[in-house]
């Protein structure tokens, strides 16, 4: 395990182009929100949110490139999280 | 650190690096110097639980006072289980044979990040001092349970911070050494030492480290909380300003269930190599261990609500959390059926090692299957919070982290020390800890069964007759104590010189010599096909 | 055989970006779960108090909050920018880049530090007599949620500028080079959950109203 | 099981005790099984009859079997857990309703027609719903007898637990989670009684604290709602120190407070003392804590403090 000496580069450009589209998304996030959807302004909220940080975790922090054992620990990692506050749910969103 | 100078007669205890004396260990990045930093420390913090141990079990000889205040006791099993937890069997198996044996089971010079090693040791001694502190100075000693539920941790007068805090620095200490633990296994294993012939010790380490990583931030973020509630009043589980104490509940066990599995996992990879060895035979079902060790660390994750049937979740969430308690206990069964057959035509050499792993899977089963109790839900809203339960962790908790942590220490004894210790006093000490230990705490199933609650300073006469059986079992248990520890420092110092592989096993650190050398290995091991940790013929 | 020890005594000098790498990752891991552990809190006392916490959030500056968004976006950008930079073997552009993202990272503090000026000035601070006083259990708990969970992250802020100032220092006098980034990678990589988390606190404080 | 043949003191004590003996039944078996074989082994292949070990590897036969035996044993463990909980989750709707107060460090219990004890009386035959309250940390309620216990937790409304007595008798009941000093000495007594007994009992309220039946002197009925309140788990009469200063001689006498951030003396008087059980944190004695003592605001009645008062005066 030591020919890991494969470095991307990656090119300024595709940076911007990612930078733009977070910009995007954070102003469609301030827009929707506005309106007034309900139930479903947190939902709109977080989904924005969860695409944001999924550009940001594949470009700027590279998990593109990376080996796939390291994609496979984040993964883990946040769906532990989701089941650990899934399972909280399940206290509170059923208390009578 | 990059000293050159030749070194005599070198191995890691005797080499004289860039500094000199204690220095020479306290600054030291060797894993395996740091390794006995912790078990020195471990053991000093451990002596210190065991005298509170002994005196809560005296003062509960009688009903009424015997010899302390309904203050001091309780501040007594606070810190008693705030110290055995944090900073015993939590750090304890890891950091002492993980930090002394791991790099060189798996072929390696060092763990990935040496300095940050010596950090984390660091920062053990600076949260042991933090908690220490509370007992010295400020209002009085904490008194809130090693729990620390709210909202009596925003009541109790007493000075709670510095514990606080100090759990947290261990905390972080203990995340340090998980993610040193990880990086070494994943990158600095020797050529050879695939995923499949790593001793399970290490992957029980490895299944550690990723809960230390990823269940320790919580408590650390839950005790900040309750930190800030103290000195702000901020209101998060303050019910007064609409907080939810069950909530803290919930984050406190999202953390501390896990953490039984950071105690026991390495024990049970100390046990897996200890059996194959003393059979001289290969492990029944490596894959299934590696599994099994795998599946706990994960669904250990989803299963903390068992602490709580009686906190008032909603029913869904108790029935869940008892379902998935039962499946947990399954690969814990899996690795005691495997043991057990790995004896199976087996050439058994009884050495005291094999005596505690004997005796550590007895009291193993006998926690573990009490644990099933716990975790059904008609019967566990009967025990709950009584002395049912402290049977049960005390059996699976001292019982099998601390005896596997004594069948670790005899088994690579002659590794760390070079030095062989005295048999025959080895096993007198483990017949009459063993004996102590099933008197001191079987009665309190009984107690538990009874009625008995926990945390009780004082109690009615119909208890009376189990306490006294509990009480007189703590002195056996320790008399046991002091001869095995007696018995292990004389022989640190004064001992035969111990062979390079005094039980004929096959892992990697019975190649070198005992001590062992500074960087482990004189030329990086190469591991052929046939060769494996469990391989003999 | 001991007897003819002559390496390097203690560890040998170990580079290894692939180690450093995973290193800082399973460390950014903990910091994700120690969040974790308040978005929960977060999201169970949402749940529990839908309408205060509406009303609360009115409370907040939307624009600001964007603001500091899109700032730290930026910085995001720049900071992954010096890394090709380093790579390309530009060390006065990746210097420059990192400069760039510590002083937004300045400027994002400046932000926070009005914005809680503000909230001060109203009486608001956890604990507070205006607090305890006016407002219901669900905003109490909104507003201590709020200056928690800022708080914290304006102090990984302040940890990712210390390790940028490491990072230039590195770059500058050449022990960080396109050889041995990981120094530089890593305050990337650590400057990016910074900005990571600030993507879930924007919309949770700032934009559900 | 705390002799379950002897009290079958409620309607849930079948269910759990059933579940405790599967498991228990199941358990034992397996530990007795495994210990002797374990034992067989290390006498049978010891190294001195049997000097050369078999190397087997493993058996993926083996790994199912016992895989999925011992899931499906824990099904039925659970199972049985989930049996004998079930009927705990939703109380009838005839059940009569009793309120539990859980406070450092006693129980009290209030009935419908407002009655109030510190020992729990209750009908035999009859489903009971208590509603549990604690006013300041968490408390558990407790009756080992009944197989029941349910933490009061403050703030959290529509908490309750229920169960019907089943046999007549007096039983413990104890506060099973951890609060704080007197812990161990929060604990009480479940009284069931005949039904008819129970009516009558319920229907005489010569006794009720708060009530203006002036039988005794005012200061024996100041004493009586004091000890059904439970102020004397925290206050002595004999001059020792509790968690809060005795009353000993407090009458008249000159106390140290600080009062915010001051300090100051104060002579004990009605005023004082009226304010000290409202309003406990205002004035906080020196030497003792602040936020252990509560206010009794809305459980204590004015004429209640007048009662409380006389008392306090005798003990000079
Ligand atoms: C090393 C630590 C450790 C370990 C490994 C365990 C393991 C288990 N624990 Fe334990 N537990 C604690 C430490 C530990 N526990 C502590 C410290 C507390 C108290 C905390 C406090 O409140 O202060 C506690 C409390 C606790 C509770 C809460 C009790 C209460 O407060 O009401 C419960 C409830 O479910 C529980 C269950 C279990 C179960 C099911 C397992 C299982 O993992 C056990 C699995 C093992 C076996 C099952 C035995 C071996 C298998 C066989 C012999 C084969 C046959 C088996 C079958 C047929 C299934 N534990
Ligand atoms: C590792 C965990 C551990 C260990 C070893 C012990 C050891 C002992 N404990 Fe335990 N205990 C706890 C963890 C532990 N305890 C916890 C978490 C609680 C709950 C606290 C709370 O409620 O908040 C508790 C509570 C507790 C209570 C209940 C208090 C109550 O509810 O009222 C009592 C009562 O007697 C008690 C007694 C003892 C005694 C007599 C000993 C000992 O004195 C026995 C003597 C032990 C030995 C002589 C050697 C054992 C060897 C090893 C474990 C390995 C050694 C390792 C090194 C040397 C590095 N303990
Ligand atoms: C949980 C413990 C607790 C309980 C229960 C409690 N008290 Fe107190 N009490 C305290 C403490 C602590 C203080 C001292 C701090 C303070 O003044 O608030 C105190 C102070 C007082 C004082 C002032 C004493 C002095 O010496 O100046 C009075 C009067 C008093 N309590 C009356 C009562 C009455 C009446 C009850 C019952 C209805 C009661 N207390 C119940 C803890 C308690
Ligand atoms: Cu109330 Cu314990
Ligand atoms: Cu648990």
């Amino acid at each position: 395990m030591s020919e890991d000496k494969h470095h991307h580069i990656v090119p300024y450009r595709l940076y911007v182009i990612v930078l733009v589209a977070l910009l995007a998304l954070t102003f469609a996030s301030i827009g929707i929100t506005s309106i007034e959807l309900g139930e479903f302004t947190v939902a709109a909220a977080l989904l924005f949110a969860v695409v944001k940080s999924a550009l940001v975790l594949t470009f700027f922090m590279h998990l593109k490139y990376d080996k796939p054992y390291i994609k496979l620990m984040v993964a883990l990692v946040f769906a532990i999280f989701l089941i650990v506050i899934v399972m909280t749910f399940l206290d509170y969103l059923y208390r009578v | 650190m990059h000293t050159t100078n030749a070194v005599n007669g070198a191995n890691y205890l005797t080499y004289q690096g860039k500094y000199k004396g204690l220095l020479g260990w306290i600054l030291s990045t060797d894993h395996k110097r740091i390794g006995l930093l912790y078990l020195y420390s471990i053991a000093a913090m451990f002596t210190t639980g065991v005298l509170l141990g002994l005196a809560m079990k005296f003062e509960l000889l009688a009903p009424g006072k015997t010899i302390m205040e309904a203050q001091t006791y309780n501040a007594t099993f606070t810190v008693h289980g705030v110290i055995m937890i944090f900073m015993v069997v939590v750090p304890g198996l890891p950091a002492v044979f993980g930090n002394l044996m791991m790099p060189i089971m798996i072929g390696a010079k060092d763990v990935a990040f040496p300095k940050l090693n010596l950090l984390s040791w660091w920062l053990y001694v600076a949260g042991v001092f933090l908690v220490l502190s509370a007992l010295l100075f400020g209002s009085g000693t904490p008194d809130t349970g090693w729990t620390f539920y709210a909202p009596y941790s925003f009541k109790s007068g007493t000075n709670l911070l510095p514990a606080i805090f100090g759990a947290f620095v261990l905390g972080f200490s203990s995340i340090l050494t998980g993610l040193n633990f990880l990086v070494t296994i994943h990158r600095l294993r020797c050529p050879g030492m695939k995923w499949t012939k790593l001793p399970l010790f290490i992957w029980t380490l490895y299944g550690t480290a990723w809960i230390q990583l990823l269940a320790t931030p919580v408590i650390g973020i839950t005790l900040v909380l309750v930190a800030l509630e103290r000195v702000f009043g901020i209101g998060i589980f303050d019910p007064a300003l609409g907080g939810d104490p069950v909530l803290y509940q919930h984050l406190f066990w999202i953390y501390s269930h896990p953490a039984v599995y950071i105690m026991i996992l390495p024990a049970m990879g100390a046990i897996s190599e200890i059996i194959p060895t003393f059979s001289q035979k290969h492990i029944f079902g490596y894959k299934a261990i590696i599994v099994s060790t795998m599946a706990i660390a994960f669904v250990g994750y989803l299963v903390w609500g068992h602490h709580m049937f009686t906190a008032g979740m909603s029913g869904t969430a108790q029935y869940y959390f008892s379902l998935l308690t039962f499946i947990v206990a399954i690969p814990s069964a899996i690795k005691v059926f495997n043991w057990i057959s790995t004896m199976y035509k087996g050439s058994i050499n009884i050495q005291t090692p094999f005596y505690w792993a004997v005796s550590f899977i007895f009291v193993f089963m006998v926690g573990g299957l009490s644990g099933l109790v716990l975790g059904a839900l008609a019967t566990d809203i009967y025990v709950h919070d009584t002395a049912f339960v402290v049977a049960h962790f005390h059996y699976i908790v001292f019982g099998g982290t601390g005896f596997a942590f004594f069948a670790a220490m005899h088994y690579w004894f002659p590794k760390i020390f070079g030095r062989m210790y005295d048999k025959a006093w080895a096993n007198v000490g483990w017949l009459i800890f063993t004996i102590g230990f099933l008197a001191l705490y079987s009665p309190m199933f009984y107690l538990g069964m009874m009625g008995m609650p926990r945390r009780y300073y004082d109690y009615l006469e119909e208890f009376h007759g189990g306490n006294i059986l509990s009480t007189i079992g703590s002195w056996v248990l320790v008399t046991g104590f002091i001869i095995i520890v007696v018995n292990l420092i004389r022989s640190a110092r004064k001992g035969e010189p111990a062979e390079m592989n005094p039980w004929h096993s096959k892992t990697l650190e019975w190649t070198v010599t005992s001590p062992p050398p500074v960087l482990n290995f004189e030329k990086e091991p190469v591991l052929g096909e046939k060769d494996g940790p469990y391989n003999y013929d | 055989m001991a007897e003819h020890q002559h390496a390097h005594v203690e560890h040998p000098d170990m580079y290894d970006p692939e180690s450093s790498k995973i290193g800082m990752w399973l460390f950014i891991f903990t910091e994700l779960l120690l969040f974790g552990g308040l978005f929960i809190v977060y999201s169970v006392y949402r749940y529990l108090n839908p309408d205060a916490f509406h009303l609360a959030a009115e409370e907040l500056n939307t624009f600001i909050g964007a603001f500091n968004t899109v700032i730290l976006l930026v910085s995001s950008m720049t900071i992954a920018m010096s890394t090709t930079a380093l790579q390309k073997g530009h060390k006065k552009v990746a210097i420059a880049l990192v400069v760039i993202t510590f002083i937004i990272g300045i400027g994002f503090l400046v932000n926070k530090y009005f914005e809680w000026g503000i909230k001060f000035s109203h009486g608001i601070w956890p604990g507070s007599e205006q607090m305890l006083n006016e407002m219901s259990q669900g905003e109490i708990l909104f507003f201590g949620l709020y200056f928690v969970m800022t708080g914290l992250h304006a102090l990984h802020i302040i940890v990712g500028l210390i390790i940028m100032v490491f990072a230039i220092k590195g770059v500058s006098n050449g022990k960080v080079n396109a050889k041995r980034p990981s120094l530089l990678d890593n305050c990337g990589l650590y400057w990016h959950l910074v900005d990571l988390i600030w993507i879930f606190l924007f919309p949770l404080f700032y934009l559900i109203h | 099981m705390y002799s379950s043949e002897i009290t079958k003191a409620s309607n849930f004590v079948q269910g759990v005790d059933t579940a405790f003996l599967v498991i228990m039944g199941i358990s034992f078996l397996f530990l007795i099984g495994l210990t002797v074989v374990m034992l067989v082994f290390i006498f049978k292949y010891n190294k001195k009859k049997n000097p050369k070990a078999t190397q087997i590897e493993g058996s993926t036969k083996l790994e199912i079997v016992w895989t999925v035996v011992p899931f499906l044993l824990t099904m039925l463990m659970f199972y049985y857990g989930w049996a004998g909980w079930k009927p705990m989750q939703r109380a009838p709707k005839d059940a009569m309703e009793i309120t539990a107060y859980g406070r450092m460090w006693n129980f009290s219990f209030e009935y419908e027609n407002g009655r109030r004890t510190d020992t729990l009386f209750l009908p035999k035959d009859q489903p009971i719903k208590l509603n549990l309250m604690a006013m300041d940390v968490l408390h558990s309620l407790y009756i080992p007898a009944f197989r029941v216990k349910q933490d009061m937790v403050p703030g959290k409304k529509d908490n309750f637990m229920w169960f019907e007595p089943q046999k007549v008798g007096t039983y413990e009941l104890y506060c099973a989670e951890y609060c704080g000093l007197q812990h161990s000495y929060m604990y009480t007594y479940v009284e069931v009684m005949e039904d008819s007994a129970f009516q009558t009992w319920i229907a005489d309220t010569t006794n009720v604290a708060a009530s203006a039946a002036e039988i005794d002197s005012p200061a024996a009925t100041g004493k009586r709602i004091m000890q059904n309140i439970g102020c004397f788990a925290c206050h002595t009469l004999d001059g020792t120190r509790l968690v809060g200063p005795s009353f000993k001689g407090i009458w008249g006498a000159e106390h140290t407070v600080e009062t915010g951030r001051e300090t100051r003396q104060v002579t004990v008087d009605e005023e004082y003392i009226r304010k000290s059980i409202y309003e406990p944190n205002a004035d906080v004695v020196e030497g003792f804590n602040k936020g252990l003592m509560l206010s009794y605001e809305g459980q204590l009645s004015d004429d209640d403090i007048d009662n409380i008062i006389e008392y306090l005066k005798t003990l000079n």
